[in-house]
């Protein structure tokens, strides 16, 4: 992952509400990261933590909030007080955003949508009228996402390289194939992919490194391999509200663990608080 | 069969609510207090209601509440799972919805939306998660169902930001009681919950709100209503 | 059927190599349709019947072949003769249908697409320019397929009607979800569509009539139900190549039969020719 | 090891488009020809050829030759099967195919195809079945392959009709030999199979054939091409 992602990069960690690439989030924190422009549909838990760690400058988003639980503090603090450091906002509604990524995995500039009218949002961010020409209809254009790096994680991959996932499938397939270069972090490695009903497989030939990441999707959840950690969630409230709780607690479980494993061994012993 | 017990301000949002689904309306539900009406709708008197989550689950039947738009139960019960950018682009763009349900945390008298800021976009007081489907949602379903506690802190004469249109919005479910458009499109109150005053409900609206004539009583969730309800929700509240 | 395609609408049966609605298009026949615009990425054996039997004013394709075979003696016929009928012909690449089904089932007016540039197609088709607001570039627009009635033939019903369709699925989603009415014909209803993998399911709410139609692919084929009949497709030249063989053809198999059932029954009776 | 069995000239062309690939190579494949091609590559010196059909399947692995580029066992092998809006958006357009085949009617010298029509476009001679995804596939793949039987009728000095453009044609395989692009796009005849003069080639081809400088003589199949070639096709020939 160190080769693929630079300092600067624009990047993707997407996962609606599930197999959210926190493993992969916490390997940016870990290698220091700093001014990636971070896109996601529904940025939480780990966007939180990479805009408190302090490697993020701009965020391109549709939702930011801890889901069922309310605000994500450290996201919050970034754009209220610019702590730790300013970040910049460009928002679009969900529809916008799945328009830009479907754009950008269709190799097209721009996604068109009904969308965008009669509300403040379009004043706020990178959005055009765009005219039908055989109806005369005025519709919205987004630009394309073309991330340089789009990362999700999978349940699966086979020993070629090729990974499945399944379940709420989101639009990972679309950042996958919208970027420049993509990391896949999976639950296991198999000797082969069994069909499964409901299942998405991205070929190896689309994807530049997959590494396996067990349990590297929490406190989201991986379908078929463990439940969303729903009290993390709720505690993570605590954290993130305090500047210094939330850097003991990136320190001792992110920065101070060597990978996902020895996270999950850290949070064992000493649940979410710092 | 009149209902006796007791029951909680959220529990007759999510009654009130669900009365007003019809049988096979597709709903699109986002979790807390909408999920639960339209849970409800097809736990009593509308089973073929169809509940869409924006996680790209079409016709999920979850048993109980699901904490999150994208739990594994409701992936599971659908009768479809379909990507994100499929469920924007041909499902809800597509027009195929009935009834969207929508929160916030500003309404106006016409039913517009804030769910985006506090204070002024650039500099804001509170940073609130950002509109997410609403704006979508606002202008490509039949009918929008608003689900809000009422206070002048919410129901406000001026939006700090305009996040979804309320052209469509044709009730909003308080705590206190129901609000519809009139033919001018502004909203007034033409329901009161069982024991709130019309006054109650001026008082907590930062416009003057207007009171319907014949303003009525909802009627207060019956005891199946309220067994539905906590069957969906184990631990009592949302 | 009958009250749901009348003389004169804009008619899409689909079906990529897989599961062609040929039931429904003999039903089509049978009822005497006339003046009907048909569209169709790979128009082939049964609108080359619907062609024949003077249904079709109009055809909107991208491929119009026999496939592995070579030519689709009615259409030629048509477009080259002017019998039975004239013939409209709106031509796309398949790139360009792809997209119009794309935006009809998006409820968009025009999909757009990297193409139509530098070839003579552009001049026969209807096709305009449009530029990325955000780039500069320009690209093509095709106006959105919208069907009055989509037509598919799919593996399975239950008995609420929801359709499960599996293997290659082609474009059958998007013309159901872009037509104003659609109809399914299926292979067999069943009590509970038993999840598969690779299958779409197109919920009974989106579908206003299926219909039972045991092997109504029929040259064709229905993954997991029967094979291809080759041979039907490579005799069917020796039928379409003749006028007169042609009419017998479609008066005995087709105008001569009341269903898909006794459809076989004659055919396997006579072979394929008349 | 060289062959002394006899092949007919499909074959010759076979294995003359299938040496050109590498292994890896992401490929677009139409039935017939193309397909006997890719599927030979795969089947020898490049096992981790990819084969994409436009009916959606990608990484198709089929242990004989296809009938039609939707026969059920494409699907069965595919490591994918996707929706044909997907394959022309994502994966065509996404510019994710390294080669391309195409056959056609006609073709010009610069690589230009003709699979539309013969005579004017409103009033044909012989009305065809259309480019298909000829159009894209030609402006979208890195490198595009056409196999295509030489003769004055099909090598014109003028097409009829435009359908694909060739600026990415890298190579032309005929049943008399291969044609190449020059530095000025123009086709040159680079290679005759065994048994052909160039002066047949300058003969079979509608404008003035250019033969390379050191024009080769293309290998014959071998053993083990023919052997592996027709257990793709059990019946001999395509």
């Amino acid at each position: 992952m160190a080769e693929l992602v630079s300092d600067g990069d624009v990047v993707a960690l997407e996962g609606f509400t599930h197999l959210i690439p926190h493993a992969a989030g916490h390997e940016l924190i870990r290698q220091g990261r700093r001014e990636l422009t971070l896109i996601r549909m529904t940025p939480d838990v780990v966007y939180d933590q990479l805009i408190g760690a302090r490697a993020a400058k701009k965020l391109v988003f549709s939702w930011g909030g801890n889901p069922g639980v309310g605000s994500l503090y450290r996201l919050r603090d970034a754009v209220e007080n610019g702590w730790p450091a300013a970040l910049e906002l460009e928002e679009h509604s969900h529809a916008g955003m799945a328009a830009a990524y479907w754009a950008g995995a269709a190799n097209l500039p721009f996604g068109t949508l009904r969308g965008y009218a009669d509300n403040d949002l379009t004043a706020h961010t990178t959005v055009r009228p765009i005219t039908c020409p055989f109806t005369g209809e005025e519709l919205a254009a987004v630009p394309a996402h073309r991330p340089d790096v789009g990362i999700v994680h999978a349940q699966r991959a086979d020993r070629r390289g090729n990974v499945q996932l399944w379940g709420i499938t989101g639009v990972q397939k679309e950042v996958v194939l919208a970027s420049a270069r993509s990391i896949v972090t999976v639950e296991e490695v198999v000797d082969e992919l069994e069909p499964r009903a409901g299942a998405i497989v991205l070929p190896s030939w689309t994807i530049d490194a997959v590494a396996a990441a067990p349990r590297g999707a929490h406190p989201s959840y991986a379908h078929g391999y463990y439940e969303r950690d729903n009290d993390f969630y709720v505690r993570w409230a605590d954290v993130s509200r305090d500047r210094e709780v939330f850097t003991a607690w990136i320190d001792r479980h992110v920065r101070g663990t060597k990978d996902v494993e020895e996270y999950h061994r850290v949070l064992a012993e000493g649940g979410v608080a710092a | 069969m009149t209902a006796t017990a007791t029951y909680t301000a959220d529990e007759m949002m999510a009654v009130a609510a669900a009365r007003r689904l019809r049988d096979g309306d597709v709903c699109f539900v986002g979790i807390g207090l909408p999920s639960l009406a339209a849970n409800l709708a097809r736990a009593t008197h509308a089973p073929k209601c169809v509940l869409i989550y924006e996680s790209g689950t079409i016709g999920a039947k979850p048993a109980s509440l699901p904490l999150s738009i994208g739990d594994g139960e409701l992936a599971e019960t659908a009768d479809a799972v379909v990507s994100v950018t499929e469920m924007f682009a041909y499902w809800l763009q597509g027009e195929r919805i009935d009834i969207g349900f929508l929160g916030a945390a500003q309404i106006d008298r016409h039913g517009n939306l804030n769910s985006t800021v506090i204070g002024p976009y650039d500099h804001p007081k509170v940073r609130l998660p950002g509109g997410g489907g609403a704006p979508e949602i606002a202008r490509s379903v039949r009918d929008v169902f608003v689900m809000l506690r009422q206070s002048p802190r919410t129901f406000v004469e001026t939006l700090d930001f305009k996040t979804s249109v309320g052209d469509r919005v044709r009730v909003v479910v308080t705590d206190l009681g129901i609000l519809e458009p009139g033919g001018d499109g502004e909203l007034s109150l033409t329901s009161v919950h069982a024991g709130v005053d019309p006054d109650q409900a001026r008082a907590a609206t930062g416009w003057n709100l207007h009171v319907a004539d014949g303003v009525s009583v909802t009627a207060e969730p019956t005891g199946e209503e309220l067994a539905a309800l906590r069957q969906l929700e184990p631990r009592g509240g949302v």
